[in-house]
């Protein structure tokens, strides 16, 4: 049987060495590998229309309406249901989206570079909190938004991130930690720091207007580095795909009926169950758990990366905002160290003096333990259009480690 | 190599896997011990069980 | 205007905390003062002049918490105390030290207690196999409270254990103290001189009681579970901690507790004591034969409390002789209690029930009584053929181990929860043939917390039983346990005392005297 | 465990008993866990910040309230089951070290301090006394009843009347109410004055101490040490640095004596200030 303890060491090696770069944007259709006319990508292991949540629905037709595919709701659910159109995981093509995450060929998407490794990862715009395409919405206001990131928004940063070549983004994710992010739920230290740095490149690239409405936008949303942060963790974890023989999850999504996670030594297989909704999650005023829609988002794979609910001991904040203690964090980051390989040598908890975050779990030591891997995410709406209800603690599915387990199991013995 | 009459010559330290009243009694007369919140592997799932095995080399 | 107060006994705050919570409940509308201070005198005539000294605070004393509001109506007042005790609590919590982490795993205590030595575990045996082995492969030391753990996994335990030098204690230890730590079911004893292995949880717990009760003490006691001494297992701890006591230097004296052992492990015993036990060994195999135990070298003695008293002797110095002397003058005393207790019995009252927490104190009772007045009745008698057909409806003379499954399905065991003996007490006490009832009490960390409180009236209540039909029926009972226990030999002796029972100093001495009425009013066989 | 360091010993009161006994809590702050032994004897448990004294176990720790397991003997302490070995700590010395004070020094240092006092002191303390603008500090009825029977009995205590102190004594708030850090304070000065102008106080310390004897433990135990001369740290200091009438020293144990979050400190501080005042004006005719 293989050495598991060598091979997963090497993952987590690949993992840690990553150095994780912005170096511009452009248009899906251009950079992301595979991409076509005809395909729409989202969040997620595979699923077809027919199989599709409330949200991701309204994403693809608002999508298709982006796309000028379609002029409405009616056509555009049409054309989704005729099969001209083709679905595909971002996964599968470097690419992460958070809820829905939907990426059409037109729509402007950021390009992470992992210099360790020289691969690419993919991911599009935050376009702020409420209604938004990627909780489902498509009126026009949000088309409208999509469009003005895609005309205005998008050369200015494209020109800024150029203008300095590259942003390191570990260098940023390291700070925000001391600040009190954990990247997932939290960016508002990051967006803060990514602010900084693009700032002074857009006044030098851009005109006055169109620099005062980015800024303005960005600052508007604390949720702007979301959209980098994930990414960051994608490019990071690909080259930590294909080790023969490591148990560590290489990826944890979820399309809001599906939660799937993909193991490094099985290749490109998911393992899937159900996708759960957050039991004690924190909904806005006016929401409860019925409007709430099962997990969905590829975000989980700030998790995956050691960060997001791994690091939420060093976000007290959203420890008080999902309604609990600054020691329950640190015990449930403490906890994450149980099912994780080793300790990251960047990313750190200041509270526990500023030991690694928990990093590359290990498929053996959830089950095992049983100890599911916990993830601090945000809640769509289960109709289409809402938007955002809440945010919340939920454990990924044992089920997804059991099946991996043992396929794991039958290959190697 | 060890031998158990080694264990009388160090302090005592416990670690308690099940019943809490253990420790509690051992908090009582000062003997370090640490508890552990232990659930059963695997949620008790046979198979997997097995196949876990395997992998932890077992 | 009202003025509404209340009293806090034993709680402290700094006077800053307190001044300030005073002030604040001012600060709502309609309170005119509050007063938060200690009930000193001064502080009242304060309260006094404030016109806020109720009745109630008059015989406060220094170390109490006066609270006074004095506002426009009950309902501020009332506000005022639910905000000022809201303010104190905040204060308290901010004292109290946050939920730390608790690991979830043994590899997880590990990283917080990297130096630890012993493991304990007690979940459910289909599991605790592989969590023992876990301990022994990470090098510590396992004490293994679980029971149905599978046999051929207990023998892989107990040698992967030996060959590396580590202690398995268990499956279904219930006792053991190492390094003067009592573990799961154990007695606070006397640190001392005197070296324990044992078979049996009770049977350690009596000799280990005995020895400190007779002013001696234990330096470890090691358990290693019912199924050691059986063939299939070899008594493989058993042999490994004789051997670990000899070579302690703080052991001078081992003494050896457990039923008869499967005559291959008696040997493999007592070719160690020849070979390599240099030490003085005490033995009590209960029922067994003691020439065995002779034949190996070592003293033997007839019951657990005979093995405690050689043990102290030796320890203390003192020659056989003395102890020998001790025991018949105790001999003696019971057979004077015997018959004083035999006059004041009812025609038809002439059986003794035993009624037992501890299996192994039942198992002597039975043999004791065996000699006095035969064969006894019972859900695990010595002898088969005195079944109970029901454990649950006794006859004759009857001992039932009140710690068997049969009893114990989806209850604590009787040492914990007493609800289940303390019925039967009753039933046994409106039998008319019944003059004695036989009690055991185990105390220790585990036990009972409070055995005086609940069996005392039981006892009582019984008695009235009796009474009332003209019957007095002697309650016999022995406390197996010391006075540094939490729940402390001289309150329980005391408490079971006053509600009419006579309390025993072993539960062999209390057998005896239980058997010896019996006789003396016909009821043996 | 993880988020705490490992407990130390930092030093140890002369007066901490060989063997603990029977320990049970009086009271938990999260800078001192006060215990009962056998009943009778108080010893704290506390942090550096409160520092050493003659019943005081000193821990290098931020946070003493987690303690709930204690016991210790000849050799060493076990707390929450940890073991800290009695001879990695050294042993408190309570005593004052003054020699030929030069009593200028004393009095100038002492109005530097009764500054310091009368400047940071916390709102309700009995610095007061001290300076008569402070009493707008207090508001509510209860309050000012209690600054009034403050003044009365300790300008009748300063006239002589030793029957004031039984007025005094449990007067205020908290666990040592002002009344008793104020004697604490007066008892304190008696010892100074003995040992800059040898004239022997013992007598009347120990009247004070028999007329102040009350049921509450810790005013109790503070006081029986001060009547014998025992000092705690943060007092010693400041004593010693006013004798020296060193400015910087004074400046830090004052703030050290200010910053225990109680109005204790600053309370001995005034009643230390009186009493010196009362006793070097003129104390001979008044002892």
């Amino acid at each position: 049987m293989v050495d598991i303890e060598k091979a997963n060491k090497e993952a987590l090696d690949r993992l840690l060495k990553a150095r994780p770069m912005l170096v511009g944007l452009g248009k899906a259709i251009d950079v992301i590998p595979g991409m076509k006319k005809n395909m729409i990508l989202h969040a997620g292991p595979p699923i077809t229309w027919d199989r599709m949540c409330g949200p991701q629905r309204g994403a693809v037709i608002g999508a298709l309406i982006y796309e000028g595919l379609a002029k409405d709701e009616k056509q555009a659910e049409e054309l989704a249901a005729s099969g001209e159109i083709e679905f595909s995981p971002c996964h599968h093509h470097q690419a992460v989206g958070p809820m829905a995450g939907i990426v059409s060929p037109s729509m402007p998407v950021y390009i992470l570079e992992n210099e360790a490794f020289g691969n690419k990862a993919f991911a599009t715009m935050n376009e702020g909190l409420g209604k938004v395409l990627r909780m489902g919405a498509y009126s026009p206001d949000v088309i409208e938004r999509l469009k003005w990131m895609e005309n205005v928004m998008y050369p200015a940063m494209d020109k800024a991130v150029r203008y300095l070549k590259k942003i390191d983004m570990k260098n940023i994710i390291a700070q925000a930690l001391h600040m009190g992010d954990e990247l997932h739920n939290r960016n508002k230290g990051a967006t803060s720091l990514f602010f900084r740095t693009i700032a002074p490149a857009m006044v030098k690239t851009s005109d006055a207007a169109t620099t005062e409405a980015v800024l303005k936008f960005i600052d508007g949303n604390d949720h702007t580095f979301l959209n980098l942060s994930m990414p960051t963790a994608k490019v990071s974890l690909d080259p930590a795909r294909n080790v023969e023989g490591s148990t560590m999850v290489v990826a944890m999504a979820r399309n809001g009926t599906d939660f799937g996670i993909q193991i490094s030594g099985l290749g490109d297989e998911w393992f899937t169950a159900p996708a759960p909704v957050p039991p004690n999650a924190l909904y806005f005023p006016g929401f409860s758990k019925e409007d709430a829609n099962p997990d969905i988002g590829d975000s989980s794979i700030m998790e995956t990366a050691g960060l997001g609910g791994f690091a939420i001991g060093a976000a007290p904040a959203i420890v008080q905002f999902v309604g609990g203690t600054p020691q329950d964090g640190l015990n449930k980051t403490l906890s994450m160290y149980e099912i994780t390989i080793g300790e990251n040598n960047v990313y750190q908890v200041p509270y526990l003096n500023f030991r690694g975050t928990p990093t590359g779990i290990d498929i053996r030591k959830v089950v095992e333990k049983n100890i599911p891997p916990f993830i601090d995410t945000g809640i769509a709406h289960k109709k289409p259009g809402i938007g955002q209800v809440g945010a919340g603690l939920v454990d990924a599915p044992m089920d997804v480690f059991k099946k991996a387990v043992i396929a794991f199991a039958k290959k190697y013995s | 190599m060890r031998k158990i009459s080694d264990l009388f010559k160090q302090e005592l330290k416990v670690i308690n896997i099940g019943l809490l009243s253990f420790k509690e009694s051992l908090d009582d007369v000062g003997v370090k011990v640490i508890q552990v919140d232990w659930r059963p592997p695997a949620g008790g799932d046979e198979e997997v069980m097995d196949a876990l095995k395997k992998l932890l080399g077992k | 205007m009202v003025v509404k107060g209340i009293i806090k006994k034993g709680e402290y705050y700094d006077s800053v905390t307190l001044m300030l919570v005073a002030r604040d409940a001012t600060k709502l509308d309609g309170v005119e003062d509050a007063a938060v201070v200690m009930g000193t005198g001064q502080n009242k005539s304060i309260l006094e002049t404030s016109g806020m000294l109720l009745d109630m605070f008059k015989d406060a004393t220094d170390s109490d918490l006066l609270i006074a509001v004095k506002a426009k109506d009950e309902r501020t007042a009332e506000e005022a105390f639910a905000k000022i005790d809201e303010m104190l609590k905040a204060k308290r919590a901010k004292t109290q030290e946050a939920g730390e982490y608790m690991p979830k795993s043994l590899e997880g205590a590990l990283e917080f207690m990297p130096d630890a030595n012993m493991v304990i575990i007690s979940v459910a045996g289909k599991y605790a196999g592989d969590e023992a082995m876990k301990a022994l492969e990470h090098g510590l030391h396992v004490m293994l409270f679980s029971d149905n753990v599978p046999l051929e996994k207990e023998i892989e335990l107990k040698k992967y254990a030996r060959d590396n030098g580590l202690l398995v204690m268990g499956p279904d230890c219930g006792t053991a103290i190492i390094n003067g730590a009592p573990l799961c079911f154990a007695n606070v004893v006397n640190r001392g001189k005197i070296g324990i292995v044992a078979a049996s949880g009770t049977g350690l717990q009596e000799v280990s009681s005995v020895i400190t009760n007779e002013g001696a003490g234990i330096s470890q006691a090691i358990g290693t579970g019912g199924r050691d001494v059986k063939k299939d297992v070899g008594g493989i701890m058993f042999i490994e901690g004789m051997k670990a006591l000899e070579e302690d230097p703080e052991t001078n004296y081992i003494v050896l507790v457990s039923k008869p052992p499967h005559p291959e492990v008696l040997e493999k015993v007592a070719n160690l004591i020849k070979s390599e036990i240099k030490k003085p060994v005490v033995g009590i195999f209960l029922g067994g034969d003691p020439d065995v135990v002779k034949s190996a070298g070592a003293i033997p003695a007839s019951t657990l409390e005979e093995a405690g008293l050689i043990a102290a002797s030796l320890a203390k110095g003192k020659s056989l002789d003395d102890f020998k002397k001790l025991l018949e003058e105790r001999e003696k005393e019971i057979l004077e209690i015997a018959d004083r207790e035999s006059k004041n019995k009812k025609d038809g009252q002439k059986f003794v029930r035993g009624l037992y927490t501890g299996g192994t104190l039942c198992d002597e009772a039975m043999l004791l009584s065996r000699k006095i007045i035969g064969e006894v009745y019972g859900n695990a008698p010595l002898n088969p053929e005195f079944k109970l057909k029901d454990s649950w409806i006794s006859q004759e003379n009857t001992f039932v181990d009140l710690g068997e499954d049969e009893f114990t399905v989806g209850r604590p065991h009787p040492m914990i929860d007493f609800t289940l003996r303390n019925k039967k007490i009753l039933e046994e006490a409106k039998d008319p043939s019944v003059a004695v009832i036989l009690l055991d009490v185990v105390l220790g960390y585990g036990s009972n917390m409070t055995p005086g409180d609940e069996l005392a009236p039981a006892i009582k209540e019984a008695r009235e039983i009796a009474k009332k039909d003209g019957r007095n029926i002697t309650f016999v009972c022995s406390i197996t346990g010391t006075d540094k226990d939490p729940q402390d030999r001289k309150k329980v002796k005391k408490q079971l005392e006053d509600a009419g029972a006579i309390v025993m100093p072993s539960n062999a001495a209390a057998a005896k005297l239980a058997s010896y009425i019996v006789k003396n009013l016909g009821g043996a066989r | 465990m993880q988020t705490r360091t490992r407990l130390k010993l930092v030093s140890v009161g002369p007066d901490v008993s060989v063997e603990s006994g029977s320990v049970s809590f009086h009271s938990k702050f999260s800078n001192a866990v006060n215990l009962i032994l056998d009943g009778n004897n108080l010893v704290s448990i506390v942090t550096n910040k409160v520092g050493g004294g003659p019943n005081n176990i000193v821990l290098n720790a931020q946070d003493v309230s987690f303690i709930n397991v204690v016991k210790w003997n000849e050799s060493y302490f076990m707390i929450n089951g940890e073991v800290l070995l009695r001879n990695t700590a050294k042993v408190y010395n309570p005593l004052l070290s003054l020699h030929d004070v030069r009593i200028s020094d004393f009095l100038t240092g002492l109005n530097f301090f009764e500054r310091l006092l009368i400047k940071n002191a916390p709102p309700l303390s009995a610095a007061f006394l001290l300076d008569d603008r402070r009493k707008n500090f207090f508001i509510t009825p209860f309050e000012k009843n209690l600054r009034i029977s403050i003044r009365n009995s300790v300008d009748r205590f300063l006239e002589g009347d030793l029957s004031a102190i039984s007025k005094l004594k449990g007067l205020g708030f908290g666990l040592t109410p002002q009344g008793d850090d104020l004697i604490d304070g007066f008892v304190s000065a008696l010892v100074v004055y003995e040992f800059i102008t040898k004239v022997n106080t013992y007598l009347l310390r120990n009247k004070i101490y028999s007329a102040a004897e009350t049921s509450n433990l810790i005013s109790n135990t503070f006081l029986r040490y001060a009547v014998k001369g025992m000092f705690y740290q943060r007092v010693k200091e400041l004593i010693e640095a006013v004798a020296l009438n060193d400015k910087g020293k004074i400046i830090n144990s004052t703030e050290k004596l200010l910053n225990i979050g109680e109005t204790s400190g600053s309370d001995i501080g005034a009643g230390f200030v009186l009493m010196s005042r009362k006793l070097f004006e003129g104390g001979i005719k008044w002892l």
